[in-house]
């Protein structure tokens, strides 16, 4: 489905990602682990258009997509749930989550994407009229994640979807990306630092570091010791 | 850090002062005269306006005003009380230091950057309907005619050669500032956004320092303008002045030691021999204007830069095939 | 080290080489005249009168062989909302072009006289400021080039006091009060015209109940108008040159007090005499009384207006269409006279001593400050009402060409 | 009292203006974060593009409605184009903020005197709306005035409703409130930046016309508009559109009573100190937010 080819990319002046590659397949929950600071954030932003490689190239679904802006990225199905939320807090969670489809493609299935949302974060459902500013943290991350569903993504790319949350807002937030890939089959890209709960859905793990591979494996064989020790 | 000069631009740099203090000698008319003194003040408007602008990244847009209200207080000085400008000069600079900083200063420079611009642009604007209220004193909007010279006698040769003095010691004040440790603090900012924490230096401080010090000059210059042309009137800060004095620097290239002096030539000669295009004239500046920040963002000096650049490589060609 | 100095060098002579090309001026197969003139701003209109009558003038002389065998050419500068800078700056382009005469309209702020004092050839303005001719009296020896060929503001002054307060008795209404509005821009032409008038209004016993100075621009009349309602002075005066301040000021009057009436009269200077006053202002214009000393009294008139109305398909729409004409004709006479166009001195020493029959009467220049005689058998100051959308002379009696009629908010 | 009433409406009718003079300038602001110096020239082509249609009738009419529309199709264009041409590389350098300030002032001085060119220096008016006046008490106020009132509100609250039910007004709010956000969710940030210039313009095109019937206009006038503009958006909080309205209500008042009670002479003095304590006080202004 995605297919990465040896990209560089730099963060300001600094080459933090140096020559990647990766794939993910139709259907996965594929898990990014990596210490702080070595390259998991822009590599997410990259795929998604926010940045661009030096060199290299992304194909999804065998279409060149490397120097798409990010609107191009996301009409095709790519949809990004960044870190610092990034929602707009002056608006509603309605007006956020119409945003979230505001590709053309998402624009049609709005009711629909409506009701699942709402049926995953029934939370949101109470708060729709909220201003998006006045939200708890674990609601803003579920308006985060709910805007990036409401574009019909066949790939969800989450960004620490757990960082800051309370054990049991941790859970509810994996269970519904859980629920996400079982009952929409939406491809999962998750980068995260809980790594157990993460290797729990994940099929797949890639570990980075100084903006390299260090090993890719299927989460069954993971041990994880080996992930523990690549971190220092 | 770049040095700001570079050895073949000191060579020019030396030519031109010398020409410029040779150049009454030759005998040009009173009106180039009076263009290459009206040269030697925009220029130094526009050098200390780009010493806020281009090195601070303090957006200010007032420096017409504070070239006012040393004009004005200068010229009231000497009108009204007889006073020799060697006096009123200094003190149309100091009061024009105290009250800009004071009033305009302290308050602007807490806040970010579009207000400022807002802010020191309005004050500029408010300037001429205080001048009418204080009609008495100021001469309101007729203005302050006659001002004396700066000695009794004086012709067009001594305006220029004083106004060319004062010309070099602003230029070399300006060259100190930059080379001091606050200047190149700020020029290092400039270069790097995060840096002004790990420099320690306290910001506003700093910002309110280099405030002062060009409003100071500007209103000295301020001075040399009313003593130099012997009238001031509020048209001095109507809109015209004012876009010219910025086409300078944007043209001289913003930011730059030389910029604003090459804008300044450029601008008043310019400006001068387009009158006779007539109502072209303004037309065409403001498409010169957008011309070169739209293609040629460094200004002049980028494109000496670049002829620099091309001669040196020019040179070493030959060297090497010699 | 012998190479920097070359370079240095040849930087130098290439400046020098560079600007001495610019100092050079051309040949002398052409009489030029230079006029500084406001040709954009809000006083173009007028400005654009002044370069209609240079402009025919110089046509018509050159058709007839020109002045003293030599064609003439004309040298417009733009001064603008006649602003010192600029008329520096076309004073030094104009000398730099090497003309033989300046003449305009009007190219005022007070720092003409002293622009053009600097030089030798004559130099007729008709700016009507004392700042210009106070100048000239200062010092006749080094000023003695400078000329207006009308009076000075103050002389708005005198008359307004002289003939304001008769009009009540020749338009058959009696003043409600002796009550005094002035409205003024902060202008030397205006300030010092309104302050002559002020004060002697108040000698005369009339009680100054409003007086505003403002500056060019105002908009919003509204509260000046209110003080005006609340204090119902009979004369209100209005003395900003700005004829777009003029014109909205009237028609704002008229939309506040057009309904349920006003008693009191409007009096505007100089300024409805602009072209652009009755075109902005309209109807609201009519029943505004103001004087000129720049007038048209001349039965020559007629025949010139046909003439300018021949070669521009417009009508001479300023007096000054008129006047410019008579510097201009001035200016000729003096230098037949002395049989030389750059013999600046014995020109302006014929301009000083002539006498000339003019559109606009009978100049003759005051030895003490070179301004053409204000009076009656000089320069009469006429006083004009605006009538149905036309400016319609009232006085002095030898010229009148109509009845003042009551204004119409005048209920 | 008469009189204060009076001055007061006037005040308000001088608002109103103020306030069509400030909400181009702070939809560009408020989205984009360009300051538009050449604001003043751009409401002068709008008032330049009606009077070409009015010229010659009397009292605006049907003429009027077409020069309206020609107006806003024409700056529409100008402003997507402009910011797409130019802002937009602008926009990618580092020193932007300044850059895109001094190539507006630029543009701003370029097309005035294109206009001066075109149409002369001489001042040229668009007549009004509906002559006549009507009287509510001691308050007298004539039916031009009254329908510029009712075009401001109309226009507030058109934008109002674009900018909270269209897709486009969403887009550009969520624009302006997180760029990083809005890339997310899949908007052409840059065709928002162009069509929020395109409105903008349209918005101060129209501003321009209103101000064309009671200010008149000559190429210069432009940039007294601009100035006043400027300080309204200040007072009222960069980029906040209510703010801008309040605070040109406010300005509008109080030039209004400093020339009834002082003289026309301290309204600039008076705006510049109530500014400055204001933005002592509260530096993002009275309403200091966004769109």
């Amino acid at each position: 489905m995605l297919k990465v080819d040896s990209i560089n990319g730099y963060y300001a002046d600094l080459h933090v990602i140096k020559n990647l590659s990766l794939r993910i397949d139709q259907g996965e929950v594929v898990a990014l682990f990596g210490p702080n600071g070595h390259g998991k954030s822009t590599l997410l932003k990259i795929l998604c258009g926010l940045q661009h490689p030096k060199s290299g190239t992304i194909l999804f679904n065998g279409e060149n997509i490397t120097a798409y802006p990010s609107h191009r990225i996301v009409e095709l199905g790519i949809a990004y749930i960044p870190e610092a939320r990034d929602l707009f807090g002056d608006m509603t969670v309605m007006e956020n989550l119409n945003l979230g489809a505001y590709n053309k493609r998402a624009r049609h299935s709005i009711p629909q994407n409506l009701e699942f949302v709402f049926e995953i974060f029934p939370r949101l459902f109470e708060r729709k009229n909220q201003l998006c500013s006045t939200l708890s943290g674990g609601e803003s991350r579920m308006v985060a994640v709910a805007r990036g569903l409401m574009s019909e993504p066949s790939l969800l790319m989450v960004d620490e979807p757990s960082i800051g949350l309370s054990p049991s807002l941790r859970s509810s937030v994996f269970e519904a990306l859980a629920k996400i890939n079982r009952e929409k089959g939406i491809t999962l890209l998750i980068v995260e630092q809980e790594i157990r709960d993460a290797l729990s859905m994940a099929n797949r793990i890639y570990m980075i570091k100084k903006g390299e591979i260090l090993f890719e494996k299927p989460s069954a064989e993971v041990d994880i010791n080996e992930i523990e020790k690549a971190y220092f | 850090m770049k040095k700001i000069i570079s050895n073949w631009q000191a060579s020019f740099v030396a030519a031109i002062v010398i020409f410029l203090a040779a150049y009454p000698l030759l005998g040009p008319s009173s009106y180039l005269k009076h263009l290459f003194i009206l040269f030697f003040i925009w220029s130094v408007v526009a050098a200390y306006w780009n010493l806020l602008n281009g090195y601070v990244g303090i957006n200010s847009l007032g420096n017409i005003g504070f070239l006012a209200i040393g004009g004005y207080t200068s010229g009231i000085l000497a009108l009204r009380f007889g006073l020799s400008p060697l006096i009123t000069i200094p003190i149309g600079g100091v009061v024009t230091g105290l009250l800009v900083t004071l009033f305009l200063g302290f308050p602007a420079l807490r806040l970010s950057g579009i207000y400022i611009a807002l802010l020191t642009l309005i004050f500029a604007d408010s300037l001429p309907s205080i001048l009418t209220q204080t009609r008495d004193i100021t001469g309101g909007g007729m203005g302050l005619h006659e001002i004396p010279p700066f000695f009794p006698g004086m012709e067009k040769v001594h305006t220029y050669y004083i106004c060319f003095v004062f010309f070099l010691i602003a230029m070399l004040i300006l060259y100190k500032v930059i080379h001091s440790k606050t200047g190149l603090a700020f020029v290092a900012m400039r270069d790097s956004e995060n840096l002004a924490n790990t420099l320690g230096i306290n910001r506003y401080q700093e910002r309110l320092k280099v405030f002062a010090i060009s409003s100071f000059m500007t209103g000295i210059a301020g001075g040399f303008y009313v003593h130099s042309l012997g009238d001031i009137s509020p048209t001095t800060l109507s809109i015209e002045p004012f876009l010219l004095a910025l086409a300078m620097i944007e043209l001289g290239g913003i930011g730059t030691f030389f910029g604003p002096i090459l804008g300044a030539g450029v601008i008043v000669f310019g400006n001068e021999f387009l009158r006779l295009a007539g109502t072209l004239r303004l037309t065409l500046l403001g498409a010169l204007i957008c011309g070169v920040i739209l293609f040629y963002p460094g200004g002049i000096m980028q494109l000496v830069e670049e002829l620099g650049t091309r001669i040196k490589v020019l040179f070493n060609r030959k060297k090497v095939t010699e | 080290m012998r190479k920097t100095a070359l370079k240095i060098i040849i930087a130098a002579c290439l400046l020098t080489v560079l600007s001495g090309g610019l100092a050079g001026c051309g040949g002398k197969d052409v009489i030029k005249i230079g006029a500084p003139m406001p040709l954009t701003g809000p006083y173009a209109s007028d400005g654009e009168q002044f370069q209609m009558a240079l402009q025919m003038a110089i046509d018509e002389q050159n058709a007839q062989g020109g002045l003293l065998g030599k064609q003439l050419e004309l040298v417009p500068g733009d001064v603008g909302a006649l602003e010192a800078e600029k008329i520096k700056a076309v004073g030094e382009i104009l000398s730099g072009e090497g003309v033989d005469l300046v003449l305009t309209g009007y190219a005022d702020s007070g720092v003409d006289a002293r622009v053009f004092g600097e030089y030798d050839m004559p130099y007729l303005h008709a700016d009507a400021m004392s700042a210009d001719t106070d100048v000239v009296a200062s010092d006749l020896e080094k000023y003695g080039n400078v000329f207006q060929y009308c009076p000075s503001e103050v002389s708005y002054g005198y008359d307004a006091a002289e003939n304001l307060f008769k009009v009540p008795a020749q338009m058959g209404w009696t003043e409600p009060n002796k009550k005094v509005a002035a409205i003024r821009a902060d202008y030397s032409y205006n300030v010092l015209a309104s302050d002559k008038f002020l004060e002697l209004a108040k000698e005369k016993g009339y009680e100054v109940v409003v007086d505003e100075i403002v500056q060019f621009g105002t908009v919003e009349w509204g509260p000046i108008l209110s003080k005006i309602q609340e204090t119902q002075p009979a004369y209100v005066t209005f003395w900003i040159l700005d004829p777009t301040d003029a014109s909205r000021f009237i028609i704002q009057f008229t939309e506040k007090f057009g309904a349920n009436g006003y008693n009191g009269l409007v009096y505007m200077q100089y300024t409805p005499n602009f072209p652009e006053f009755l075109t902005l202002a309209g109807e609201a214009g009519n029943g505004v009384i103001w004087s000129t000393s720049v007038g048209v009294v001349s039965p020559d008139a007629p025949e010139y207006a046909a003439r300018w109305t021949e070669k521009f398909k417009v009508e001479p729409k300023s007096t000054y269409a008129y006047s410019v004409r008579d510097g201009f004709e001035i200016w000729v006479q003096a230098v037949e006279k002395a049989g030389c166009v750059d013999c600046y001195d014995k020109v302006n020493e014929n301009i000083r001593t002539m006498t000339y029959q003019g559109f606009a009467g009978f100049y003759q220049f005051d030895p003490k400050d070179q301004q053409a005689k204000f009076g009656d058998e000089f320069i009469p100051t006429l006083w004009y009402q605006v009538q149905d959308g036309k400016h319609v002379i009232m006085g002095p009696a030898a010229h009148k060409q109509g009845d003042y009629q009551l204004p119409p908010w005048i209920k | 009292m008469e009189s204060f009433l009076n001055a007061l409406v006037s005040g308000l009718i001088s608002g109103s203006l103020y306030a069509a003079m400030a909400l181009g300038l702070t939809i560009i602001y408020g989205i984009s974060r360009i300051f538009n110096f050449g604001h003043g020239v751009i409401a002068l082509i709008g008032a330049y593009i009606a009077w070409i249609f009015v010229q010659n009738s009397k009292i605006a009419d049907t003429s009027l409605l077409l020069g309206i529309l020609v107006a806003i199709v024409f700056l529409f264009l100008l402003g997507f184009l402009l910011y797409r041409y130019t802002m937009n590389p602008l926009m990618k350098k580092p020193n932007w903020e300044i850059s895109t300030v001094l190539f507006m002032l630029g543009l701003g001085i370029l097309l005035e005197n294109v206009i001066l060119q075109i149409f002369g220096p001489r001042v040229k008016s668009i007549p009004v709306f509906k002559e006549g006046n009507i009287r509510i008490g001691m308050v007298q106020i004539n039916w031009h005035e009254i329908i510029i009132i009712f075009i401001v509100i109309l226009a507030i609250f058109l934008l109002n409703l674009f900018f909270k039910h269209t897709r486009s007004g969403q887009a550009m709010r969520a624009v302006a409130q997180s760029i990083p956000g809005a890339k997310v969710v899949g908007i052409d940030i840059e065709k928002i930046f162009g069509y929020t210039f395109g409105l903008a313009f349209v918005v101060t095109g129209i501003s321009g016309i209103l101000l064309g019937t009671k200010y008149y206009m000559n190429p210069h006038i432009g940039w007294e508009w601009m100035v006043k503009g400027f300080v309204i958006v200040c007072f009222g909080g960069l980029g906040s559109t209510n703010g801008a309205i309040y605070a040109a209500l406010i300005l509008g008042v109080v030039e209004a009573l400093a020339t009834l009670f002082l003289s026309a002479m301290w309204v600039w003095p008076i705006w510049f100190a109530i500014f400055m304590i204001v933005l002592l006080i509260r530096p993002q202004g009275i309403l200091g937010g966004r769109v």
